[in-house]
């Protein structure tokens, strides 16, 4: 074990099984063979990130056959959305991926402002950048913390969870909540910043870096680190887009695909930072990206502040009263205001007939939500695309003789997150 | 471990120098770490400061709730039993926490600033018919308290959060 | 009518992928919105295919009418990843695919009866408890 | 310094009873080792991650150990109903025997006269101690493979295979290097190798490859991280006690300890001089001492090191540990030879 063996270079062709895409089927000559062992991993397994069940087929150590059975997280979302007004409905998509969940909230808020044609102020739409890059470190955080501790290195999870409070402790501070944030609202955030936010912030951006530096020593050099993610799982760049990959495995296999350059919403298009791209899509390759984004997130977060505190005194909400609840201190004043209050919370504002799709970079890849409106007061169709879906049904294709152990570091790598594959 | 890069003992040291720092564990029961004063917690239902109760029944927060876990049944007031400051009062108010979702919509519907989010978060019980609160129970001073960081700084300055919570 | 035969991006080979293969219940009447679809609504479904080319960005999307129980070609042949997208539209809108490999349940269990996210499907839910005073 | 025994001289000549208090006692004291080790462990541990670790069970979370055993015994020790009787019940105890006896060899001090009666510092002092130490806890590796297989399990199976080619694998790797100071010591008997090493010099400078592999092979052996394969909790759940719940895995969980503090008293004894220090009187404090070093490292490992592939560490035990520990070994008695 010298020196980890030279990586095995990206294949040639395309390696997605057939006839079913997502599905690793035993070898004809192994079929029926006394030395196959089918083994459930999951839906209750220390390493299966919630309920994944993976049906495996093992001979001795290698895995020859594989079936990912989803759905035990299963919540019906989407439907429970049809049954709520507009406004109620923000409170879903965070629910649907408890990592992401300020991204998620975002698509369904920049949804719902499109089909209403609605002007977002421009404090607003930074403060909804920084949190979203917050957001995505989190994110990441906790993919590294368990990504490592499913290949033992067991201290690696304190460590990035150590961080990922201080990130919780800004969004208590701001949202009001650890999590699910409801912060933000169609047409802007729910409340002002407070002002502590900004040295609290600032001590973490500066912090931040310093932190990744660590994570790096941790493992980055390690010789059995490199040896357990060099050449495992590899997925070429075709097999990627075939296969409909987006945000880390995407950028993993070198297809430099980021909707915060190629599509920018928010302000994007304003900020200074860059796309990390890899090209062997490998195991390490996907670990090379999420540590890449960390340190870029960062930076995003510091011209985000730098920003935002320019904008002292300016609305966070637009001023629109058929959708926007009226500000608190005129509902004792102004009986129009408390009209607007009563019909926006009994009623919810109605959004015209139409149907759109918004993607947003989540921290997992393209994030998508298309809405359809029938003009009623509630969504008359929402569906999420979530990248976690689409990334598991690339297990199969990164399968490719791989042993037990690889598996779990294969799937680790995907940064599923289970609840949003089944919504 | 192998005999080739030191680069490889690099994470010994990260593992080790962590010795020597103050561990980051609250020592939960024990100490309570503040939480800041825009935590969404344990409701509460306020009365005005003549005794009389600032809800009115509207039912506003039943309706912007998402989980639908608020439950109220108004009734008229009449002069002999005031009970809140407008024409009707919450003859049952009920929340069930255990689906309560704390995204505080309820606070944001009400016109009366009549119920608000504490900061109490230590609220779980053996039953779930425990979780169900009583207009008592979330009219009552809270048995825990919980200390709440500094204010001027952690929150926006509208009258709502200085009156109360 | 594949989507990929409409586009003619299958045979010629354009790296792409579906964002979202989302089912429709179109039993009230329709949108029309921001972006226009043929009116009036004919049939009950509408299948939306969310196609993005990555060179170039370009974001696609293709809409197939549907009554009950009428099937569309599966686009799994050209674009892999429709795999689940198919099998989940199936799940949840009852929506048949021709030529999907494995056209099974995929979120709801095997022996689940009807398609959850219809309008006709009841939203169900048990009640929320309260103390049950009057 | 006492006058030292002549290598060999002074074995037999301790009364029978004497061998059966001080068996008692160190059985006591290695339980009451492995009990607070699995305390340590975790405080290490914690502190290392920037936690506290148990402080909850009496000061310092001192009583830790005891709640853990209190826990184990009144727990259901589960009994899956295809399991092979005999053998499941049989496989802990084995292991965890075994353990307990390898250390009835090791020497902890110099021996002493006590009113006329001599006692060793060991239990008992065969000349073929470190055969003994190897036969035996070969032995022990039969309890988890057994106890794997036996408890009709596929993740427990998969646990037992991976232990059975991992032990067989670093068994071979750390007998040989042992070999080196088998030769330099010229006796098989772990007192006269100590005895030896106060003589000249301690052995981890002349056999400092020796006592890499020999710690490596016997982390390996004793599936500490990052060779706990055969009970990757991630990937196999538990490995070969996945079956396993109460006492009966508490047996497990103490061969497992036990064998990794016989490790490092072995390694103590062969490369650092065992009970020797600067002051001898304090013989056995000094063997603690270095015990205590030792099983840190283990610790230390546990705590940065992520787990290798089943496949990488047949490579390393096959193709690296074992080729330099024979290479080792005859450069070792070349030299002793030559000089």
């Amino acid at each position: 074990m010298a020196l980890a063996p030279e990586r095995p270079r990206i294949y040639e062709g395309s390696r997605i099984p057939s006839p079913v895409p997502t599905m690793l089927q035993v070898p004809p000559d192994l079929r029926g063979s006394e030395d196959l062992l089918q083994v459930n991993f999951g839906p209750n397994h220390p390493s299966t990130h919630g309920v994944l069940r993976l049906i495996v087929d093992l001979h001795g150590e290698d895995v020859v056959g594989l079936n990912a059975v989803i759905g035990y997280l299963h919540t019906g979302f989407e439907k429970n959305m049809e049954a709520k007004t507009w406004w109620k409905a923000i409170t879903y998509p965070e629910r649907i991926d408890y990592l992401s969940f300020q991204n998620n909230e975002l698509v369904f808020v920049l949804a719902i402002e499109k089909l209403l044609g609605l002007e977002v102020p421009e404090k607003a739409t930074w403060m909804r950048m920084c949190l979203a890059e917050l957001n995505r470190i989190h994110s990441h955080l906790v993919w590294l913390g368990t990504a490592a501790l499913e290949l033992g290195s067991i201290s690696m999870f304190w460590y990035c969870f150590r961080e990922r409070d201080s990130i919780l402790d800004l969004y208590e501070m701001v949202c009001g909540a650890r999590m699910h944030t409801r912060y933000f609202q169609a047409g802007g955030l729910a409340e002002d910043i407070p002002r502590g936010f900004f040295p609290d912030a600032r001590e973490f951006v500066d912090w931040m870096p310093k932190a990744v530096d660590d994570y790096e020593g941790l493992v980055d050099k390690n010789e059995i680190w490199l040896e357990r993610t060099k050449g495992i799982g590899l997925l070429s760049a075709d097999d990627a887009i075939a296969l409909g990959q987006s945000g880390p495995v995407l950028r993993g296999s070198g297809v430099d695909w980021d909707l915060r350059k190629s599509e920018p919403y928010l302000a994007y298009d304003q900020v200074d930072f860059s796309v990390p791209v890899y090209e062997n899509g490998d195991v390490w390759d996907r670990y090379k990206v999420h540590m890449d984004e960390m340190r870029e997130s960062t930076r995003i977060i510091a011209q985000c502040l730098d920003r935002l505190e320019g904008m002292e005194g300016q609305p966070w909400i637009a001023d629109d009263r058929k959708v926007v609840l009226p500000p608190r201190e005129e509902l004792q004043t102004s009986m129009e205001s408390l009209i607007h209050h009563f019909k926006i919370v009994t009623e919810g504002y109605r959004v015209p007939e139409g149907e759109i799709y918004v993607a947003v970079e989540s921290a997992r890849g393209e994030l998508g939500c298309y809405v359809v409106s029938d003009g009623g007061p509630r969504p008359w169709r929402v569906k999420f695309r979530a990248p976690s879906f689409v990334a598991l049904e690339a297990t199969a294709t990164c399968m490719t003789d791989a042993l037990v152990a690889d598996l779990i570091a294969i799937v680790g790598s995907l940064d599923t997150v289970m609840g949003e594959v089944d919504r | 471990m192998s005999p080739q890069p030191f680069d490889s003992f690099k994470g010994f040291g990260v593992t080790f120098k962590q010795i020597f720092k103050k561990p980051i564990t609250q020592q939960y029961p024990e100490y309570k770490r503040p939480v800041y004063p825009r935590f969404r917690g344990r409701h509460r239902l306020h009365v005005h400061e003549n005794g009389l109760e600032k809800c009115v029944g509207c039912s506003l927060c039943a309706a912007a709730c998402p989980a639908d876990c608020i439950r109220v049944v108004a009734e008229e007031n009449t002069p002999d039993n005031r009970v809140s400051a407008g024409e009707r009062y919450a003859r049952i108010y009920e929340i069930n926490m255990s689906r309560c979702i704390f995204c505080g919509y309820c606070e944001l519907a009400c016109p009366f600033d009549a119920i608000t989010l504490g900061n109490e978060y230590e609220i779980s019980e053996y039953s779930r018919d425990d979780l169900i609160y009583t207009k008592d129970m979330l009219l009552a001073e809270p048995i825990k308290q919980v200390p709440v960081a500094d204010r001027d700084l952690y929150d926006t300055p509208i009258p709502f959060y200085e009156d109360h919570s | 009518m594949a989507a990929a035969d409409y586009l003619g991006w299958g045979s010629r080979g354009v790296a792409g992928y579906i964002g979202n293969a989302a089912g429709r219940d179109l039993n009230r009447p329709g949108s029309q919105g921001l972006e226009r679809t043929p009116e009036p609504k004919p049939k009950r479904f509408a299948m939306s295919y969310h196609l993005l080319a990555i060179p170039g960005a370009r974001r696609v999307r293709v809409q197939a009418w549907l009554d009950e129980d009428e099937p569309v070609p599966s686009v799994v042949p050209v674009w892999p990843t429709a795999d689940w997208h198919e099998r989940e539209a199936w799940d949840l809108m009852g929506i048949r695919f021709e030529g999907h490999p494995n056209l099974s349940r995929i979120l709801m269990d095997d022996d689940w009866e009807g398609h959850p996210l219809r309008k006709d499907y009841p939203i169900g839910g048990e009640p929320v408890r309260f103390s049950g005073e009057e | 310094m006492p006058a030292l025994p002549a290598p060999g001289a002074g074995q037999v000549n301790e009364v029978w009873w004497i061998s059966v208090i001080k068996a008692l006692v160190i059985i006591n004291l290695l339980m009451l080792t492995f009990a607070y080790m699995t305390w340590v462990e975790r405080k290490v541990l914690a502190r290392m991650q920037l936690r506290y670790g148990p402080n909850r069970a009496g000061p310092f979370g001192l009583l830790q150990p005891i709640a853990d055993l209190v826990k184990l015994i009144r727990k259901e020790s589960f009994f899956p109903a295809s399991a092979v009787d005999i053998l499941y019940i049989g496989a802990p105890v084995l292991s965890a025997f075994t353990a307990l006896a390898v250390f009835s060899v090791i020497p902890f001090g110099p021996g002493w006269e006590v009113n006329g009666w001599t006692i060793n510092g060991e239990v008992v002092n065969v000349p073929i101690s470190l055969v003994l130490i190897f036969a035996l806890s070969s032995l022990g590796i039969y309890g988890f493979i057994v106890g794997g297989w036996a408890s009709d399990s596929k993740y427990a199976l998969l646990g037992s295979m991976r232990t059975c080619a991992q032990m067989v694998s670093y068994e071979v790797s750390l007998t040989f290097a042992v070999l080196g100071v088998v030769i330099m010591g010229q006796s098989l008997s772990l007192v006269d190798i100590v005895h030896k090493q106060a003589e000249t010099f301690w052995f981890f400078g002349p056999q400092f490859v020796g006592l890499l592999i020999f710690f490596i092979a016997g982390v390996a052996e004793t599936n500490r991280p990052p060779f706990d394969l055969p009970e990757a909790e991630t990937e196999l759940v538990a490995g070969y006690h996945t079956e396993y719940s109460g006492m009966r895995f508490g047996l497990f969980q103490m061969g497992e300890y036990v064998n990794m503090i016989t490790l490092s008293a072995l390694a103590v004894t062969l490369f650092f001089g065992g009970w020797y220090g600067p002051y001898a009187p304090l013989g056995p404090l000094w063997f603690l001492l270095k015990l205590a070093v030792i099983l840190f490292v283990f610790m230390w490992l546990r705590a940065t090191l992520p787990r290798l592939r089943y496949d990488q560490l047949m490579r390393l035990g096959w193709k690296m540990l074992l080729p330099l520990a024979t290479i080792n070994a005859v450069v070792t008695a070349a030299l002793v030879v030559a000089l």
